[in-house]
């Protein structure tokens, strides 16, 4: 059963419409157009490459090794700059991508709210009205895209250097810099283990393009309803309600007394 | 390196004692000898030609005369045993070396003829006579042997020398000798203003 | 090369682990004093530094000055300044400092400095930039407060004064010193250079009349290997912008040495923070969905 | 100006570790310079030994005839064995035959060899190994004052030079001559023969060859004589009596052309 | 140089105006900073700007170029009123006791007795000595005789300036006036004619306000300088010694020789001359430029500084009767009057340049020399030219047209020239005239100016002497043989020489016999070797010459050791009595290298030669006080020594050995006086016995001291259409110095790269305030426009040079350096605007040295 990719939430140019197709299999959902993949893996190989230049040039007294797969110190500090505006630059056309479904809502600041149970994992579904992105994954977003300006800006005050933006400048663009690459590291941990470990499945949406619907009405249920029409979530109740009562249903038969809710039910 | 015994005994003999009577083992010394790539500097003192302070300069050449190779200046040093400058040298002094060796020097006698355009190349020969020739038909049109008043005057007014700052006192004194002896009274030198 | 084998080095920048063989052997501290007060800013120094250090000629334009160029260059190490200053009591003083790397004691571009090996100090005090290991990020441009280093832009290296290395490392003054015919420069231990610039200083004060004259050798960064001779020390950034207190900005000593590491250590919890998360929480897994729940099956229907 | 002694101080230990530094550079010298620097730990002793004795010179006196003294001759019998010992085969078999001989046999042969134009090759090693420090010492503590001088003789002892020496002045190089007894070091000028004192700038040419950037011979085409020169203007850590001995293939290579040099060094070179 | 470099480490005191050392003298400039580190002397620097000089100067003072006569009068007259003179060095050393003739008027109207207008000479015959002896004690007789004459009615310089009219009859030349040989002394100095009153009367008008006037000094900071120089004679102190520094800043002027004299009057008053650190030192500009002057490079003197014969000498004697002083002194004392031995020299000079051709019977063949009775100055080679009068010139290294002055008479001189030979090392401005910018393709072919432009050698390929400002001689010696074909400046000069004389030998012409007789036995003729030229000038003996009194004896053929040798017989030849003794038998000395400095006064005795005679501190007897003791017993140079009868000491003393004190014989034995010269006797100088302030030609006031004379009343000017002259009426009224800089060297680096990055590109240096004004900021391209020309360079704007409040009026000045032409790397590069400094500078010369006014000129200033 193929969704409507008209029903995705985001636009794709038609070159890459051509260029490639999303197909989608039986119970599962159109995530990612292939416009969206291409600009998620064009800015993500970007960024680890201008991570590892970064880390051989900045902190060579760790890292220096990564060097030499650039050509040498100096080859690697003066690709560095290139990778980061390549990082900034399919970052940027992403960010108008999904600047629509990355708007932040009470939703999501409820959802940080409740952050440490969801890392917890006390529940096994995002609340009922997370939609197409959580709380957890529009902050990542926004954090890059600050982070993206701080980069950019400091980047080419230290790029240009100390002889056109002045040597005070340059070291303050040198924090910044520096602590917005290692806030965008951080992150970046969580980023790759959700997408993989964390959240098994999630990395299809960033491959094929989609989802299944298990996942997808696991981790986005708002998002499921709207592109399905579903709601499993009331018959999932009463599942887990009937298996409730069924489990003790069988206790209660295991000890010999008739099975059932406290205070009532089928017996 | 292959020492051969006769190369032994000549250098032994000659490098004094300590190979041949001391008994220090030869060997390694000549070879490494023979592997010397020797060159010839000739140092020349010399004095620094622009301001009148006189610095003293050595200047180094390589290159040997007796061989025909025409001598390159190497380095100009300020003459250490000068007095005055006691091997300093100023900012022109130290660029001497780009005085001496300049592309910019005129290496080929050249003439502009009348009504010309253009420098053209002349002999030394042919220069030297056609200047002989200019000052002789000068001279012998314009010569006052005696003035308005009959006094004898010998003179030639008609010509002009000019000296320049670094021209030697011999020199100088060749001139006095034969533009005087021209009658040139215009004898003129740098040194006037 | 020579001066790598006859030099001690004391501080390497961006290097692994300890500097190699540091402390084997104290070499003299050296330091080069430079008489402000009697420099005639001829020059001849200027001229010795790009005949001994092979530097190219670089087309030079005029500046309303009689200086060469408005700065030190990547080609042109070792520049007099020229600065016309009026005294209160109207007289002028034409102020004139032979301006080129300070090799500070703490030096700023060595702090700045992330490639491994491209700046080094020795333990004479010599603060060396070897141009092989230059990455060209030019932070060491930002963390020199003398603004000494100069960029190539061919090369993408940065360049500056080396005090002749070479020169002393084999035993020599400084191509510059050699050179001076007033004898306004001198060479030797840092000690000496000290004794013989206060010396001089107090003569300008007691003959002179130059009440505040003085040495310039700013505690700031440590002191340098390069001394002046001012007449008026209290005002140092009289002579073209001398700083009277040179200091190394903060992004390259508290936040490079202490801060960074931390926030390396901070970013990486991130992983530790993931792998926990696997170990102990576990991954969320995708919910099968259940269908639409069945219409409720008769009561007291037995499913089992 | 020549004004102190300063810059000749006898600083033995330098010698020592410039030979060990030099025959590690050059390691065709390195039996000379080795040699060399037995030698001159032993001179050392003699050196330290008349300082410590407080020895003067007679300054109405030669200095050549006052340089056999207890502190040199008592140790005749270590530099006797020493060279026995670490010596080449030539001067080994002379010390063997040397060991024979009595005290006062050896007095006379320093005596002897004391003075310039002595005999025997080998005993004037023998003596001049001995007696250098001394003389170097006596020379040191004498404060003859010879600023301003500038002839072609030790202004101390009349010695011949055995080497030169440039030293820094302004952009260039001072030349400085080096005795070949007492090592005394005295200004002399440039382009000028120490020998015949030629100063024809055509006739004073100046070898050297890229194996040794700072020596070069300084040779006059008039008497054919030579001195090689230490030029402390392109490296300021050469010990001059040190760096002429590791020079010494420039040596063979000046023989080899005819040249002489004025006075031989210690090691015969 | 009186003195030496070295010997300014000696001095206490030194006084750097109208010269700039530390750029033009770098390496010499040590001396006066080892004075300063070690002798903790004090420098004053008083120049129209703040040079580079001026950074190390214990005090700086910035004066209006060319009014440095009217600074050093104030000076003078300071030292005078706060008595910080040397009193016994003043009556014995130079002529203040002497007393000067009746007639003899200052000029308080700018006007010295005996002036003519019509000519604008002055007849000088009561610029004389008064005959008679010891006048001591008699001044009251003096002066009334002095009041008698002023009072007599007429102004008295008219009376003198109209007999002398009279008695010059046409046609036959008054005899020259001679001074007088027992001259009328008062050594109480009292006598209102003394020489020493009429010092101080002239210069008692240079007050403090009147050098504030004219020089834009404040009267605070003179005095301050007056006493800060003075100070070294302060409380009678006579140990301690200052000395004057100077070189073209003085020169370059119309009254550039009275200048200097105002200068040596002072050191002379302060007892600085002679002794080891004073003296007055000019810094020559060039490498040889002193040497050229002693070798008579210039028109009005034979080497050695023999006088030229003039028309009127109708044979030798008569040539030499007149320019053979006779010694003019108070009869008690004794003077040595060394010129009494001109007829020596000039009979040797002639027997070297004509050899046997010159014999006693034609008069050493006196007339094969030309005879001069005008001015022949290089100003008036370009003038003669541009009228047409002068066809061909021969530039071996001078670059006339970039030195001009006034450059673009000297183009326009050349296009009318029939041929120029230029000899030079580099592409030259006066070679390329005839290409210089303003000139096109089309213009060219009607220029018919034959020009040769021959590659010649430079200095490291050339041996010879050079003298520097020290007088010392040394030779140096060829490194390399010139590149490609060029070739060394004697061979060039011979081939042309011989090849002339070959024409005349062939064809016969005007005049040959100098031409064919000039002696020229060299080995090679065609490449005379200047070891035997040297050899030539000093001087050998023809015939046994014996001098009686050591009864040393030189053989024929041998060198002669000294001029003491030198014959009026013709038993000797020498080229140059000055530099006899620098080649003797024994080899040449100036080839000495010799580093001993036995006194440590920096004497070097044996370095090099010196002259004359090797003395390295000229008029050093003076550095001893009247009994032959030194001033200083520090800073000994020579002294008596009583047992030997002799004077000795650590430098040859200039002076006759064995003349005692008590004969009273004086230090200056060039002088017919034997003494100083505060006061110049007859024609010796041109415009005045005393130095007057005269304002520059071009100025922008009239002179304060007398606005009807404002100028130097003996100068002319040229007159051809294109000898223009500005007035502050024109607008004209900035004035404009000129110079060179410490990175470059005159129109010759300019083809140096190194130098050329050092300082790429011409530029004008202008005051902030004038800048203001003109809406000009540094680097703008400003226009500066004198009378004649043009100039277009970029803007300095600097506080270096300050508006001056010249007699009230705020005065600008800028100046130019002088390095740019249109040939050289950056012109080439068509970087600058290819003018010449020298496109400005006036045609109007000193009257007595014949120097263009090349500071102190004036232009208008805009932006361009």
């Amino acid at each position: 059963m193929a969704t409507s990719v008209g029903r995705m939430q985001e636009k794709e140019p038609q070159f890459f419409a051509k260029l490639g197709h999303t197909t989608v299999h039986e119970g599962e959902l159109a995530r990612h157009s292939v416009y969206t993949r291409f600009l998620h893996w064009a800015y993500g190989i970007f960024f680890f490459l201008a991570l590892f230049t970064g880390f051989a040039t900045y902190m060579p007294f760790l890292f220096r090794w990564f060097a030499p797969a650039f050509g040498g110190p100096a080859t690697t500090r003066m690709l560095h700059p290139w990778f980061g505006l390549g990082f900034v630059f399919f970052f940027g056309l992403q960010a108008i991508n999904w600047w629509g479904p990355m708007k932040w809502t009470d939703t999501d600041s409820r959802w940080i709210k409740h952050l440490p149970e969801f890392l917890r994992s006390t529940q096994a579904l995002e609340p009922e009205d997370v939609g197409m992105y959580n709380g957890g994954q529009k902050l990542q977003f926004w954090e890059i895209v600050v982070g993206s300006i701080v980069y950019l800006i400091t980047g080419i005050v230290m790029w240009a250097g100390a002889r056109t933006f002045g040597a005070t400048s340059v070291a303050i663009s040198y924090i910044l810099h520096d602590i917005s690459a290692l806030i965008m590291l951080f992150g970046i941990f969580f980023h790759l283990y959700q997408a993989t470990f964390g959240q098994p499945g999630t990395i299809q949406a960033m491959t094929r393009g989609t989802v299944s619907e298990a996942w997808a009405w696991t981790h986005a249920p708002a998002w499921f309803r709207q592109m399905t029409g579903r709601d499993p979530r009331q018959a999932l109740e009463q599942e887990r309600q009937r298996r409730i009562a069924r489990e003790r249903a069988i206790e209660q038969l295991a000890r010999g007394g008739p099975a059932g809710p406290p205070g009532g039910g089928r017996a | 390196m292959e020492v051969s015994r006769r190369t032994f005994f000549k250098a032994g003999l000659l490098g004094g004692v300590g190979l041949t009577v001391f008994g220090f083992d030869a060997a390694p010394l000549l070879a490494q000898t023979q592997g010397l790539k020797i060159s010839r500097t000739t140092e020349t003192r010399s004095t620094c030609p622009y301001c009148s302070v006189s610095c003293g300069v050595i200047i180094h050449t390589i290159g040997d005369k007796a061989k025909n190779v025409t001598p390159q200046v190497v380095h100009v040093e300020g003459d250490p045993d000068h007095p005055i400058n006691r091997g300093t040298l100023c900012p022109k002094g130290s660029s001497l070396q780009q005085d001496i060796m300049n592309e910019r020097r005129l290496t080929k006698p050249q003439v502009r003829r009348p009504g010309s355009t253009k420098w053209e190349d002349i002999s030394w020969d042919q220069a030297i006579s056609d200047i002989a020739r200019l000052v002789k038909k000068t001279r012998d049109d314009t010569f006052i042997a005696t003035d308005s008043e009959g006094r004898t005057v010998n003179r030639l007014e008609s010509i002009a020398f000019t000296g320049g700052c670094t021209d030697t006192n011999e020199f100088n004194f060749l001139v006095v000798k034969t533009m005087r002896s021209l009658g040139l009274t215009y004898i003129e030198n740098q040194a006037r203003v | 090369m020579t001066e790598r084998r006859t030099l001690q080095t004391e501080q390497i920048s961006g290097h692994p682990g300890p500097v190699p063989g540091m402390g084997m052997q104290r070499n003299l501290e050296v330091c080069k004093l430079i008489d402000a007060t009697t420099c005639i800013g001829c020059k001849a120094c200027e001229v010795a530094c790009v005949e001994w250090n092979d530097l190219p000629f670089q087309p030079t334009t005029f500046d309303n000055t009689y200086q060469t160029m408005p700065e030190t260059n990547w080609n042109y190490w070792n520049l007099i300044k020229f600065r016309e200053h009026q005294r209160e009591d109207g007289t002028l003083m034409w102020l004139m400092r032979k301006d080129q790397c300070m090799h500070c004691a703490d030096p700023g571009c060595l702090a700045a400095c992330p490639a491994d090996g491209a700046i080094v100090k020795y333990a004479n005090g010599i603060v060396d930039f070897h141009q092989e290991n230059c990455i060209g990020c030019e932070f060491c441009v930002s963390g020199c407060p003398f603004n000494i280093p100069k960029f190539n832009p061919a090369t993408k290296k940065v360049y500056k004064c080396t005090l002749c290395s070479d020169r002393v490392g084999q035993g020599l003054e400084p191509a510059c010193i050699k050179a001076c015919p007033t004898g306004c420069l001198h060479f030797g231990t840092k000690e000496d250079m000290k004794m013989l610039a206060e010396t001089r200083a107090k003569q300008l004060r007691d003959v002179s009349g130059f009440k505040d004259a003085g040495v310039y050798d700013p505690e700031s960064i440590g002191g340098t290997h390069v001394i002046y001779v001012l007449h008026d020390a209290k005002n140092p950034e009289l002579y073209s912008g001398l700083p009277k207190d040179p200091s190394i900005p903060f992004a390259y000593k508290a936040w490079k040495s202490i801060f960074k590491p931390l926030g390396l250590i901070g970013a990486t919890l991130g992983f530790v923070g993931v792998v926990f998360h696997y170990v102990f929480e576990g991954p969320k897994r995708e919910q099968p969905e259940v269908p639409p729940p069945k219409p409720e099956p008769p009561a007291g229907r037995k499913e089992l | 100006m020549n004004n102190g002694r300063d810059m000749t101080r006898p600083d033995w230990e330098k010698r020592i570790r410039r030979a060990r530094e030099l025959a590690a550079q050059y390691p065709a010298a390195a039996e000379v310079l080795g040699f060399y620097g037995e030698i001159a730990a032993f001179q050392r002793e003699i050196f330290v030994a008349a300082a410590a004795e407080n020895l003067h010179a007679d300054p109405m006196r030669p200095l050549g005839e006052q340089l056999v003294r207890p502190a040199a001759l008592g140790r005749f019998p270590a530099l006797v064995e020493l060279v026995e010992k670490k010596g080449p085969a030539g001067l080994a078999q002379a010390a063997r035959e040397l060991r024979q001989e009595t005290p006062d046999e050896w007095r006379a042969l320093l005596i002897k060899n004391s003075q310039p134009n002595g005999s025997d090759l080998t005993h004037r090693f023998f003596a001049r190994a001995c007696l250098q420090p001394m003389a170097e010492y006596l020379a040191f503590d004498s404060k003859v004052q010879f600023s301003g001088y500038s002839g072609p003789l030790c202004p101390v002892c009349g010695d011949k030079p055995q080497l030169s020496v440039l030293r820094p002045e302004g952009d260039g190089g001072k030349r400085s001559l080096v005795c070949s007894c007492c090592a005394t070091e005295w200004d002399f000028r440039r382009i000028l023969c120490p020998n015949c004192a030629e100063e024809d700038h055509g006739k004073l040419p100046r070898f050297s060859a890229e194996d040794f950037p700072h020596v070069r011979v300084e040779a006059c085409e008039t008497c054919k004589r030579y001195l090689k020169s230490v030029d402390l203007t392109t490296n300021g850590l050469a010990v001059p009596v040190v760096d002429e001995i590791a020079a010494a293939p420039l040596d063979l290579w000046a023989a080899e052309h005819g040249y002489q040099k004025i006075e031989l060094n210690l090691m015969g070179l | 140089m009186t003195n030496g470099w070295i010997d300014m480490k000696n001095t206490d005191m030194m006084l750097i105006m109208g010269g700039n050392p530390a750029e033009n003298h770098p390496c010499g400039f040590k001396w006066p900073i080892e004075a300063k580190r070690a002798r903790n002397a004090k420098m004053i620097v008083v120049d129209p700007r703040f040079t580079r000089t001026a950074v190390v100067a214990d005090q700086f003072l910035q004066i209006r170029a060319g009014t440095d006569i009217a600074f050093l009068g104030g000076l003078i007259s300071y030292a005078l009123q706060n008595n910080r003179i040397n009193k016994e060095y003043v009556v014995n050393y130079t002529n203040a006791a002497f007393v000067v003739k009746e007639g003899f008027k200052l000029p308080e109207d700018g006007l010295y007795s005996g002036f003519d207008p019509a000519t604008q000479v002055y007849n000088k015959s009561t610029w004389n000595y008064e005959e008679g002896g010891n006048l001591t004690g008699k001044a009251a007789a003096g002066a009334t005789m002095m009041a008698a004459a002023m009072h007599a009615g007429a102004h008295p310089a008219m009376v003198v300036a109209a007999a002398a009219t009279a008695a010059a009859k046409p046609g036959a030349p008054p005899p020259p006036p001679m001074l007088p040989p027992n001259v009328a002394y008062d050594l109480s100095l009292e006598h209102p004619r003394s020489v020493y009153q009429l010092l101080k009367k002239h210069y008692s008008r240079y007050t403090p306000e009147m050098v504030e006037r004219i020089t834009g000094i404040p009267k605070e900071q003179f005095l301050k300088a007056a006493d800060l120089f003075t100070s070294i004679r302060k409380d009678g102190d006579t140990k301690k010694v200052g000395t004057i520094i100077y070189a073209v800043g003085w020169t370059q002027h119309t009254f550039g020789t009275q200048i200097i004299r105002t200068a040596a009057m002072l050191q002379l008053l302060l007892g600085n001359v002679g002794r080891a650190g004073g003296g007055v030192n000019a810094l020559r500009g060039h490498a040889n430029i002193q040497g050229a002057t002693d070798m008579a490079g210039v028109f009005d003197i034979l080497p050695g500084y023999l006088k030229v014969p003039v028309p009127n000498d109708k044979d030798f004697d008569t040539y030499i009767n007149r320019i053979t002083p006779k010694a003019a002194k108070p009869k008690e004392w004794d003077s040595f009057n060394y010129w009494s031995n001109t007829p020596r020299f000039a009979v040797s000079l002639l027997k070297a340049m004509y050899g046997d051709a010159a014999s006693k019977e034609n008069g050493w063949a006196f007339h094969y020399l030309p005879k001069v009775d005008r001015r022949y100055s290089v100003t008036d080679i370009w003038d003669d030219m541009y009228r047409g009068k002068v066809k061909g010139i021969f530039a071996f290294g001078m670059n006339g047209v970039a030195i001009g002055p006034n450059s673009k008479k000297n183009i326009e001189a050349l296009k009318k020239a029939d041929w120029l030979v230029v000899c030079e090392l580099f592409p030259d401005e006066t070679s390329s005239f005839w290409e210089s910018p303003g000139i096109t393709a089309e213009d060219q072919k009607k220029i018919n100016t034959t020009v040769y432009r021959l590659p010649g050698a430079g200095f490291a390929e050339k041996d010879g002497t050079f003298v520097n400002s020290a007088r010392w001689l040394q030779w140096k010696n060829a490194a390399l043989p010139p590149p490609g074909e060029a070739k060394l400046d004697q061979e060039i000069l011979a081939r042309i020489f011989l090849k002339i004389r070959e024409l005349y030998q062939k064809e016969g012409g005007k005049f040959p016999d100098a031409i064919l007789k000039a002696a020229w036995s060299y080995t090679n003729p065609n490449n005379p070797s200047l070891v035997e030229v040297a050899k030539e000038i000093n001087g050998k003996a023809l015939a046994d010459v014996t001098d009686e009194k050591t009864q040393t004896t030189i053989k024929a053929g041998q060198q002669l050791p000294g001029f003491g040798f030198l014959r009026d017989d013709g038993s000797t030849s020498g080229g140059n009595w000055l530099y006899c003794g620098s080649w003797p038998e024994a080899g040449p000395l100036m080839q000495r290298r010799g580093t001993e400095d036995p006194s440590g006064l920096g004497i070097y005795p044996n370095w090099g030669w010196s002259w004359p005679m090797n003395r390295r501190v000229m008029y050093n007897r003076a550095s001893c006080d009247v009994s032959g003791k030194p001033w200083d017993p520090s800073r000994k140079q020579v002294w008596w020594n009583e047992a030997a009868g002799k004077w000795v000491g650590n430098d040859v003393p200039d002076f006759k050995p064995d003349s005692k004190p008590q004969d009273h014989m004086g230090p200056f034995i060039m002088n017919p006086e034997g003494v100083g010269r505060l006061f110049v006797p007859l024609g010796f100088v041109a415009d005045g016995p005393f130095p007057e302030h005269y304002e520059p030609f071009e100025s922008p006031i009239a002179n304060p001291l007398h606005p009807y004379q404002s100028t130097n009343p003996v100068v002319k000017k040229f007159k051809t259409a294109m000898d223009k002259y500005g007035t502050p009426a024109e607008g004209y009224n900035v004035v404009c110095t000129t110079y060179r800089l410490t990175e470059h060297y005159h129109y010759w680096t300019k083809n140096n790269p190194m130098n050329v990055q050092l300082v790429p590109e011409p530029f004008v240096e202008i005051p902030e305030e004038l800048a203001r004004e003109k809406g000009i900021n540094g680097g703008d391209k400003v226009r500066v426009t004198s009378a004649r020309a043009e100039y277009i360079a970029k803007a300095m704007v600097t506080k270096r040079i300050r508006p001056m409040k010249i007699d009230g009026k705020t005065t600008y000045q800028i100046g130019i350096p002088i390095h740019w032409g249109y040939r050289g790397i950056v012109e080439e590069e068509g970087k600058t605007a290819k003018d010449l400094a020298n496109e400005l500078s006036p045609t109007v010369i000193d009257p007595n040295a014949h120097t263009p006014e090349f500071k102190g000129f004036l232009v208008k200033l805009e932006k361009a």
